[in-house]
């Protein structure tokens, strides 16, 4: 347990830390130390869990298990990285933006803030909590878009800040009304929003307050997961913030609201499991299913109009969270572990190209597509983590996505055969909409007088061989995880 | 450099030799994915693959080079037999038959366009095939030719019926998707909130 | 459910809950924007003597905290934050024009017996006042987005998002008797952040587009046209 | 499964492939002989095909000025994949060891094999006439082979195996049945051996007209043994259609014990089958005339159609 209040209490020491003292240098040398502190305690954590199983639960305010244990090193491991490549792109940035102290100190304690909410996000046990930090999410995230206070970093982060409360104050209404069912059959009231209990109980909810409860839940975390027709914000908010905040909301942040989703479904799937048709049964997988089928069809079609290379990359993320989100509705074993799967390489592979996007648009000076040129001539390195990041994201065998958007397909055909085409159809349309963008970008002539930048591109490379792994062969105790939270979630399992 | 391929095809011939050798290491994805793996490919030992079973199909890749061998070494050994009567490693060259027009030059070769020239005849209709012969006659005589023009155009149907039409699509639904970003805050709003209802309906 | 078989108090917080609902229509429909703070403020109020009514019907006292809370908050600190912005910005003539006032009155009507029909199944399951509390806080949830989407100034919209909040405090704690406690305070606080973020971009907004017209956040839109 | 260490077995495969090797040129001046007497012309001996290849055996070889090893080595390579794949053709006797190495998806490999030697060396010389012989060879089998695999797919799907030994037992088990999938089968099987063996009316093998010939524009350059071991393996090829035709679709008569009376037997039969088959090639030669290249793949769309329409039968008449 104490490696929980480790994992939970460094970055929140550190958001206070940082906000208090506050220089530029300091300032990101701490914010470095403080995530590799924060990572050591996720690997403790993992450490742990993989002896003992599970930690917390069933009174206890914080529960480590299969499902939320991966997602914690994830983001403390994309924390530690993205914290290490943000240090000189800060620095550059800073430079040439003209950022005061201030906006460095609050870049820094925001940083830790959003890295501390997540984590307590993914630990807690109290679905309460849970949305407390998801909101916190926000808050801490939103000044850091409208960091360089151009009108349009202003005008997307006024969108994300009302976008997201007005989706999170649905999910709190959705919160509400879980209580105020689970208060009826949990003995001790104060503990009716813990998932332990929930879970426990789950059969003895009133089906028809679960129903709504999950429809304004769906909705509201929906909006932070980015799913179509309430993914306006996403775009905006990753292309106008500062890009370690993009590598982070797109690798993690949505990972979060997509982590909380499951877990809400997990409660309502076994609450409507008494109902009579199969169609009432299944209400929480086929809502899922169909929000995750258009967000990936509709994100899927943007990315051939984009004209800035990280909305680029931001309706990528849309298209797999719509991929995830179908592949934990779709609910048989096979999905879910391929769900599971893509939630772990999707936030690696993400984060990778946010950060070599970064450098590119440092390079570049802009961040229209039609401007960068020439990348694999100017830096070399830049230009292949951008590719082979990108070819990763696309589906390229061998890499993890290819992996697990191949169990999802081969699970899809089993289940609905006639949506496997619908799917097949967007991932290639997304192939040629993202290579279409990229080619030109990597290889084309370099313009004039461009420069390479001091760039560090181990994480990318990391994370990338991380993900490449992935795709050759699944840990033995990773693949356990998975199972365990595939049986936990579907009944069965798949190894 | 060459080498390199070399590698590279020496690896074919192998892999090609020895097919159960190399099912083998790839039977663990399948196993790993689906659970099952051609366990039958390898039941008779390294030998034999078969992808069903013995009785339905079974291949030796190895006795079949190892045949092929033998047999190459049989013909070798009728040569020998064979043999006229003045010694092996002085065969006569002469110039290729050339129907008495003079000597042969490259030019006269078959090229790639004229090797599959038949094929390619055969399937004009797919091709949307149309050749072009123009004679270049001095005085408008045909009898005195000095040059001859050949030009021939395909274009490949599958791109004109199949890509380009859904690349048209494509281009028509994303430039109308567009639309759905509209940038006013307030649109966005009211998708939330349209949602919300039509699914609240749905479940009522 | 007939009022009769309620006790005085259970009458008196449904008294009190058609007085919420009402400071939400007039919020919706409230032209100009100091009049909608003082509007939002006396939603506020009457949303802590809620709270101190189910207090004493129920005996729970931690629902005195949130009470106080809310008082805090939503009566006090937001409004006067509101007021003091306006005031520094120089607005308090502005005027948040709704274009067809009386459609957007009859669409909140058409809300609020959309959200009792939703609630109605709930009916069966409790027999003291949670149902329609239930179906007024969730209709005070949509009026509130119904707000969002009517207004075109960022104060006014800031209310809309408030009058939200206030919905599913409402609900949380009528129908619920109070969320646990340390949520209950994780919402305050974020509540409270959040009141001190839209603060912060009102000057942003101000400065960059010089006016608070949410309208002028155009610019990052992907419509050819 | 057969035993790989069978020594009777493996003598048997030696016997019978040599003569499958030398029985080839007597199918040839079968044929040739026939044909005259047809068409009322006086007719060589019916051993002239071995006389020509042992007089061009004597000759020396005459090699074009730029013949490169891979010209060399063809008719060497060619001869070879045609020694194995008579092999694995039941001639008399099936169940032999040679038969399990390879089933008939391979045999058509093989030929495909030989094929490309074939074009390879016609155009190493860079002559014209080579590379037209290459370029028509190559048309008409791509062609062929479609039509060739569908009607092996049929067999296979009838027999429930792609192993030729196999196939043959399970027609001879099966007794006389009137599949229409076999009748369609046997059709387009034919026509392709019509094909690819060079016979009239897709191309002919005695016509050295510069703008018909398709085979004999790549042997053009060959001479001495080199053309001897040309022609051998020509022959064998029609040898082989031919011992596949007559065994697969008639089996009849076929050894399936490995003693000497039944292989008696089975040689007896198979020469009967095999002299009855040359009768009906040499009527349809003699009524047809060679048709123009153009009109081959009109030809080959009609074997095409024949074995498709056998898979279908299969599937709907007689497993649906």
């Amino acid at each position: 347990m104490i490696a929980v209040y480790f994992l939970v209490g460094i970055p929140l020491f550190g958001a206070i830390l940082l906000g208090v003292i506050g220089h530029k240098q300091a300032g990101s040398r701490i914010n470095l130390l403080l995530s590799f502190l924060t990572m050591l305690a996720s690997l403790y954590l993992v450490f742990i869990i993989s002896e003992q199983h599970t930690l917390g639960g069933d009174d206890s305010e914080f529960y480590i298990d299969s499902l939320n244990v991966y997602l914690l090193a994830l983001t403390a491991v994309v924390g530690f990285t993205t914290a290490f490549f943000s240090s000189p792109y800060m620095l550059h940035e800073a430079k040439v933006r003209n950022l005061s102290d201030t906006r460095m100190r609050l870049y820094h304690s925001s940083y830790q803030g959003f890295i501390f909410t997540m984590l307590l996000g993914l630990s807690t046990n109290n679905l309460g909590v849970l949305w407390v930090s998801l909101e916190g999410a926000t808050l801490t995230t939103v000044l850091l878009v409208s960091l360089y206070r151009t009108p349009s970093s202003i005008e997307a982060a006024w969108k994300y800040f009302i976008l997201c409360g007005v989706g999170i104050a649905q999910a709190l209404f959705g919160t509400v009304l879980l209580y105020f069912a689970a208060a009826k059959v949990i003995p001790n009231v104060e503990d009716s929003l813990l998932w332990t209990q929930l879970f426990a109980h789950a059969g003895e909810l009133s089906p028809v307050i679960i129903t709504i409860a999950f429809v304004f839940l769906l909705v509201g975390y929906g909006t932070k997961v980015g799913l179509v027709p309430l993914h306006n914000w996403l775009p905006d908010a990753h292309s106008e913030g500062p890009t370690p905040m993009s590598a982070v909301l797109s690798g993690l942040l949505l990972n979060v609201a997509l982590y909380a989703l499951i877990r809400i479904k997990m409660i309502t799937d076994l609450a409507l499991a008494g109902e009579q048709t199969v169609h009432i049964q299944n209400l929480a997988g086929y809502l899922m299913m169909g929000f995750g089928l258009i967000s990936f069809t509709v994100a899927v079609l943007f990315l051939h109009r984009q004209r800035d290379i990280k909305r680029l990359f931001s309706y990528s993320s849309i298209e797999h969270m719509g991929l995830m989100t179908f592949a934990f509705g779709l609910g048989t074993p096979l999905s879910t572990f391929a769900g599971l799967l893509h939630m772990l390489v999707h936030g690696l592979t993400k984060s990778a190209i946010f950060i070599s996007v970064g450098h590119a648009a440092q390079i570049a000076g802009t961040q229209s597509i039609e401007k960068i040129r020439g990348l694999i001539k100017t830096q070399p390195k830049v230009g292949w983590g951008l590719l082979i990041g990108t070819a990763a994201i696309a589906g390229f065998p061998p890499f993890g996505i290819f992996t697990s958007e191949f169990l999802l397909l081969s699970s899809t055909v089993h289940t609905y055969p006639w949506l496997a085409i619908p799917l097949l159809m967007g991932l290639s349309i997304a192939f040629a909409g993202l290579f279409k963008h990229i080619q030109p970008m990597c290889f084309g002539e370099q313009p004039e007088g461009q420069q390479p930048v001091n760039a560090t591109m181990w994480p990318v490379f990391l994370h990338l061989f991380i993900v490449l792994w992935l795709g050759l062969a699944i840990p033995e105790q990773l693949s356990q995880w998975f199972n365990n939270v595939t049986i936990l979630i579907t009944g069965s399992g798949v190894l | 450099m060459v080498s390199a391929q070399f590698i590279l095809i020496a690896l074919c011939v192998v892999v090609g030799l020895l097919p159960t050798m190399v099912v083998r290491l790839l039977n663990k994805i399948p196993e790993q994915l689906f659970g099952q793996g051609l366990s039958h490919a390898m039941q008779h030992g390294w030998l034999w693959l078969t992808p069903v079973s013995s009785k339905t199909a079974e291949y030796s890749a190895l006795l079949v080079a190892v045949g092929l061998l033998v047999s190459l070494f049989g013909w070798f050994i009728v040569r020998m037999i064979m043999k006229p009567k003045r010694k092996a490693g002085h065969l006569g060259r002469v110039a290729a038959w050339d129907c008495g027009f003079g000597p042969l030059s490259s030019r006269m070769q078959y090229t790639g366009g004229s090797f599959s020239m038949p094929v390619r005849r055969i399937f004009a209709p797919l091709w949307k095939l149309s050749t072009e012969q123009k004679l270049q006659a001095r005085n408008g005589l045909p009898l005195h030719a000095h040059t001859q023009i050949y030009r021939e155009q395909s274009d490949d149907l599958s791109w004109r019926i199949i890509y380009n039409p859904i690349i048209a699509w494509i281009n028509f639904v994303t430039r109308n998707i567009g639309r759905i970003q509209t940038g006013h805050l307030r649109h966005y709003l009211a998708y939330s909130f349209f949602t919300l209802i039509v699914l609240l309906w749905l479940i009522s | 459910m007939n009022i009769m078989l309620l006790t005085l108090s259970e009458q008196a917080i449904l008294l009190l809950a058609g007085l919420v609902l009402f400071t939400s229509f007039s919020l919706l429909a409230q032209p100009r924007i100091v009049a909608a703070i003082r509007t939002f403020a006396w939603q506020g109020l009457l949303l802590s003597i809620v709270t101190v009514m189910v207090a004493i019907d129920t005996g729970l006292h931690h629902l005195y905290i949130s009470a106080l809370l809310t008082l805090l908050m939503k009566a006090i600190f937001i409004p006067w934050l509101l007021h003091r912005l306006v005031h520094k910005m120089e607005f308090q003539r502005e005027q948040d024009i709704l274009h067809h006032p009386v459609l957007v009155l009859l669409a909140g009507g058409i809300l609020v017996i959309f959200c009792y029909s939703i609630a109605l199944p709930i009916k069966q399951l409790s027999n003291s006042v949670t149902q329609p509390i239930i179906a007024l806080s969730m209709s005070m949830v949509m009026l509130g987005m119904l707000m969002l989407i009517t207004r075109h100034k960022a104060v006014s919209q800031v209310i809309g998002f408030m009058a939200m909040e206030n919905g599913l405090f409402f609900a949380g704690v009528s129908a619920t008797h109070g969320m646990p406690m340390i949520v209950e305070l994780g919402i305050a606080f974020d509540v409270f952040v959040a009141a001190i973020i839209f603060g912060v971009f009102f000057f942003h907004i101000k400065d960059s587009f010089d006016s608070l017209d949410v309208d002028h956040l155009s610019s990052l839109s992907e419509s050819d046209s | 499964m057969i035993d790989i260490i069978d020594f009777k077995g493996w003598i048997l495969v030696i016997i019978q492939t040599w003569m499958f090797v030398f029985l080839a040129p007597l199918l040839v001046g079968w044929l040739t002989w026939l044909k005259c007497h047809l068409q009322n012309r006086s007719a060589p001996s019916l051993f002239q095909p071995y006389k020509n290849l042992w007089r061009l055996f004597h000759k020396d070889v005459l090699l074009p000025k730029h013949a490169s090893l891979i010209f060399r080595m063809t008719p060497y390579i060619i001869a070879g994949v045609m020694l194995i794949a008579a092999s694995i053709i039941p001639l008399f006797v099936v169940r032999m060891p040679s038969s399990a190495t390879a089933d008939v998806i391979v045999l058509v490999g093989f030929f495909a094999l030989a094929k490309f030697f074939q074009s390879l060396a016609a155009m190493d010389i860079g002559t014209a006439f080579g590379g037209m012989g290459a370029s028509r060879e190559m048309t008409v089998s791509a062609l062929a082979e479609p039509a060739m695999l569908m009607a092996v797919f049929t067999l296979a799907m009838v027999a429930g195996s792609t192993n030729l030994s196999t196939v043959v037992e399970t027609i001879i088990s099966q007794g006389l049945v009137l599949r229409p999938s076999l009748l369609f089968a046997f059709a387009g099987l034919v026509l392709v051996a019509i094909a690819e063996t060079g016979r009239i009316p897709v191309d002919n093998p005695s016509t050295h007209l510069e703008l018909t010939m398709i085979h004999e524009a790549m042997v053009l350059e060959y001479s001495g043994r080199m053309l001897a071991l040309i022609e051998w393996s020509s022959m064998t090829k029609l040898m082989v259609y031919g011992v596949l035709i007559c065994n697969v679709f008639f089996p009849w008569g076929i050894a399936q014990h490995h003693d000497l009376y039944s292989m008696f037997i089975g040689f007896v039969a198979v020469g009967f089958k095999l002299m009855l088959l040359a009768v009906c090639l040499v009527v349809a030669e003699t009524l047809l005339a060679k048709m123009r290249l153009f009109r081959v793949p009109i030809f080959l769309s009609l074997a095409f159609t024949l074995s498709l329409l056998g898979l279908l039968s299969y599937i709907i008449l007689e497993v649906g």
